[in-house]
């Protein structure tokens, strides 16, 4: 830990971490952003909004999930690591944790609609899902190009009630889909809430997105004391906005684990990138050598994102936490090695962490280390792509 | 005083409504051509948009034209350069995203601004709250920061926004981004709010897309902005006297 | 409750439930048989045995599973339904609870590898899992037309570390693939446990299967105490072989709850078939006038079974639980209620206990009962299938 | 003592070791004239396959024949009839599962096979601690049930199985399913365990496919079963001259 500062507070008053952060949006939506700022505030410290969020939580996302164990996987590298197991949560990722929270304070706004972005789907179908329970109707903005790949989540979201738009502008991915939704809130921002996925975007939703992922965090930093942990040397999460690495992190931020987020190599904010202003905040971001945001590659959807939340673009500048990257040749591996020696296929996002960790062991993770891997998704999603890329390779 | 703002306030005092056509800089290798024909047909200024890849409150025409114009390699440096071409009296305002500035330096760009004979800038997700590094850096080069008023914006806000902004105050008419639209919007509601609180010069924008809306926002305003319609002319391949016919079709309505 | 009688305990020291059950094994099987039962009985009453199946169920497979009240859909049919959340158990359905009890068994007994009978791949999948977790060898016998059909689940189960072999005798489905894995064991069965997947097959089987199954009905009957619900006026669940619903049934069995079993109208062994003897019991079967084996057809592979467990054929029998059937026509339907309602996308086998329960509400089901929905599965295996489905109708 | 035991003791008291070929009934239209070739080549007895659509302890060429057999439309009834045709004085044994009887009705079946000829019956999924119905059905009708004993019989249940036994029985030479194998098995051991229990005439089966085989086996035991090797040739499409000469090849190599 460094010093004695005291990490994943609330931002300063504008939603600034450090020099980061921040609610760059047009002043349309400035009065939604206050809005919900206010909204959001009186909600979390009210016991009746939180006990609500909660009891949902664990009545249908399924919460707690447990931490596991990995005994085969520790034995083979020499570490004793635990996996939080967000793959076990309603829909299959952390994702859920989010959008129940945000539905929550929708209904609490006296909204009754939402909107949303999605890249591969997995918040889409986690918004269209807690929006279908809360009986609200539900939007969603996908690049059109994500609307042919992934065909069967587009399915998914209009069985679960939700419209899907598929967004034609720009490179027709996640970045364009965020454009569109931030569009369209524009023009209905009287009764529809907009349900951002990650711990981006402008003010207050970075700094509600990791509340509300916190308790991944929370949860496990008691079930591993409950196992005997009483505190791990590393915790290690994929990120692409940031939400399940600031979730677990916030368990952990003034502890002395180290924190270690995993960036796709060819969504590396971190690596890669450099400070810029997008969807609303200041961050560091891909970007051209004038100014333009580039797009980020990378096998997995949910990293496919050419920035990372603000407070990350933080916690790396004040060294509390570091980011490593994991190039998508690694990534199909590791999903096979913790599949075969602990039976459980992760999401292609979440092998990223696991690759970083089977790199690392003996390395910068010294032999011995207790590791809590943060297991982001389950990969049903990716199995037929792996498939795929596996055939290709053969 | 910024001097847009004195130049402007002159106008109003003239009794002249202003017309503000918008161009995408770079979309045609022409596109000078163009600002030069909307001078020639009666434009009191012109807002000079520069592309950004995410133009996030832009709707599908300027879209469109912004990712044609980075196509053919328009950066903020060569469309300075092509604006030394320009020869015109009325004043430019640069209109773009904040990331550009933020990219290139905000001193620097707000110099580059003032060395390009561009004397204002709306920068439509800056908002207020996050302006005082960008408004420090454009005070020392006499570059007018326009802000934005919405109809969503309350009334505390609007007065601050009045308040703070220089060269003129930019009044959307519509909860939307730029585009078309029938809808006649909320423009004058606006517009009277602004008015309460500033004597700063007030132009309607968002979705004006006919003479006849231009006519309907200026009788209650100081002027209006024609975006996306007159960009639609260019993207379909209208030449310079195309943009002369409209843009003069608009100052023949407003001055009616 | 009938009488005083008590329903749910052990079979006789043969394995019948009344008339039903028993080991109809060839004798090289015998042996195997009578070892797993000693194992079974020995295991389950030594509380090292049972600690460690709850752990693992607990830290791996995620147990327990929430009971989730359904607000909305219980609003729209006037009654109070709640369902168990096996859908959120690892791999998605309640077949893990048995996989991880036989798995654990199989190292008890000190043998390295285990085959697997599968329809969809559900049972492949959890068997390869469990197997993957414990280090054993996996061999999973799959109808080569369902190899076919479920190519996806093929691959997930070698991503697991597992053989498939695809059954190329007879009607190339579930029922040759239980065939195939009976004639593979007598090879091997020196090494080698036959994890079954249902309540079915010789005894001990559909009684340890049972057992593994019945954390589901102890659960469920806490939560919903907890949840303020003494005692459910019904309990239903879709029965394929029968294991989710012997599972969820064994918490209510000697209540005065009414226990509904419902199985797929193309398969419904107890309303189409008649006593018989196939896969090593005695149970009610499909058959022809010469008491040939007939197919089962349904929309959902996991009740494509010819059969029902023993203990069902005789809760039918004896009266204490009832069992309807679903035809295919009313299970989309079903499936798309579910999810437009209350955001939980069923598979499509529980999808057939839920159009019972919209088909019912009201008549069977008197307005204002209290309703406990096992629900078995996660749809997400069924997604691209019912898309199929409703692109052919539209 | 049922009649087949008498019988079949007799013929090992005449010093002939048994050879039990197998066939499945119906698989062809003329199977009843594979049947008596087979006597004529020197069969001491006659297995009779009943067809059932799910022959869990059979392989490969046995599912396919049964498969055949059902396809073509017969039924534990139809092959009764066809064995009208048969006349031979060797015994018939019936071999099928026990749904076939369970599903016909256990008197009715026992009544069925002595009508029809066939005085004894093997029926693999029937274990020792299940027959209890059925062999008081058969009791009645002169039917003996013959067990198996498998390689992994313990001492107790070879005992048990030894002693309930009756006609022949039947030692499985293999842990597997009916086939052809290479490997010689563990007839031998199987055999010397029954016999230290009891003195019933005793048959190895299970992948005895050539007459090697049939000669080490008989060797050691009161006579042989062979059962894929011979579908198969039918099921290749041979006649009667095939069948005849394939026993044949058999009972030579038996008797050397
Ligand atoms: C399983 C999984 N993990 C991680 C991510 C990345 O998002 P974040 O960095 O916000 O957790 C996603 C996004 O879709 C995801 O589906
Ligand atoms: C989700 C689900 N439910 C139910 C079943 C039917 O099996 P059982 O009747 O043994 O619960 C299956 C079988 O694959 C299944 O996958």
């Amino acid at each position: 830990m460094t010093d004695s500062k005291v990490f994943m507070t609330p931002p300063d008053e504008r939603g600034h971490f450090g020099t980061f952060g921040g609610r760059f949006v047009p002043e349309a939506l400035m009065p939604a952003c206050l809005e919900l700022e206010t909204a959001f505030v009186e909600a979390w410290s009210d016991s009746h909004f939180t006990d609500e969020y909660r009891k949902v939580l664990h009545e249908f996302g399924g919460r707690p999930t447990p931490v596991t164990p990995l005994h085969r996987l520790s034995e083979q590298l020499g570490l004793r690591i635990f996996a939080k197991r967000e793959d076990l949560a309603h829909t299959g990722s952390h994702k859920i944790n989010n959008v129940i929270g945000q539905t929550l304070l929708t209904k609490r706004m006296g909204k009754t609609r939402v909107i949303a972005e999605t890249g591969a789907g997995q918040h889409g179908v986690a918004t269209a899902t807690a929006a279908a329970r809360m009986g609200l109707e539900c939007t969603v903005y996908m690049g059109e190009i994500d609307t042919e790949r992934q065909a069967l989540n587009v399915f998914r979201m209009e069985l679960l009630g939700a419209t899907v738009v598929p967004v034609t502008s720009g490179s027709r991915t996640l970045k364009d889909a965020v454009n569109e939704a931030m569009r369209e809130w524009v023009t209905c921002v009287q009764d529809t809430h907009y349900c951002l996925g990650s711990v981006m975007g402008p003010h207050p939703f970075p700094w509600m997105v990791r509340e509300m992922q916190s308790i991944i965090g929370t949860e496990a930093s008691q079930q591993l004391q409950q196992l005997g942990v009483e505190e791990p040397d590393l915790v290690v999460a994929c990120v692409g906005g940031g939400s399940n690495a600031a979730g677990v992190f916030a368990g952990f931020a003034n502890s002395s684990t180290r924190l270690i987020g995993i960036e796709a190599a060819g969504g590396s904010a971190v690596g890669k990138g450099s400070p810029g202003v997008l969807h609303g905040m200041r961050s560091l971001l891909l970007q051209d050598e004038f100014g333009q945001i580039e797009e980020a590659f990378s096998i997995s959807a949910g990293l496919d994102y050419p920035g990372i939340g603000p407070e990350h673009a933080y916690l790396a500048a004040s060294g509390r936490a570091e980011y490593f990257a994991i190039g998508d040749e690694d990534v199909i591996n590791a999903l096979q090695v913790l599949s075969l020696t602990e039976g459980i296929i992760p999401a292609l996002e979440t092998a990223h962490a696991v690759a970083w960790i089977l790199q690392e062991a003996g390395k910068q993770i010294p032999l011995g280390s207790t590791v809590l891997l943060n297991l982001s998704g389950r990969g049903d999603k990716d199995v037929a792509q792996v498939r795929e890329i596996l055939r290709a390779q053969s | 005083m910024k001097s847009l703002e004195t130049y402007l306030r002159a106008l109003r005092a003239s009794g002249r409504k202003a017309l503000v056509p918008y161009f995408v800089a770079g979309v045609t290798p022409h596109w000078v051509q163009h600002v030069e024909a909307a001078v020639h047909a009666g434009a009191d200024a012109i807002e000079i948009g520069i592309p950004f890849s995410d133009p996030m409150m832009d709707g599908v025409v300027i879209q469109e034209a912004a990712l044609r114009a980075l196509q053919a390699g328009t950066t903020f440096d060569s469309l300075c350069t092509d604006l030394a071409k320009l020869s015109t009296s009325v004043p430019l305002v640069a209109m773009t995203y904040f990331n550009i500035f933020h990219h290139y330096g905000l001193e620097r760009s707000a110099g580059k601004l003032q060395s390009s004979g561009m004397s204002g800038a709306i920068v439509p997700d800056l908002p207020l709250e996050e302006a005082d590094q960008w408004r420090s850096a454009c005070a020392a080069h006499d570059v007018a920061n326009i802000f934005l008023v919405a109809p969503s914006s309350p009334a505390d806000r609007i007065s601050s926004i009045a308040k703070a902004t220089e060269g003129f105050c930019y009044a959307s008419a519509r909860m939307a981004v730029t585009g078309k639209s029938n809808n006649t919007g909320e423009g004058a509601r606006v517009v009277s709010e602004i008015r309460a609180v500033s004597d700063v010069p007030t132009y309607i924008g968002i979705g004006i897309s006919t003479p006849e809306q231009a006519r309907a926002a200026s009788s209650v305003s100081d002027g209006v902005i024609v975006g996306s319609a007159l960009v639609q002319i260019i993207l379909n391949g209208g030449g310079a006297d195309d943009v002369e016919s409209f843009v003069g079709g608009f100052r023949r309505a407003i001055d009616e």
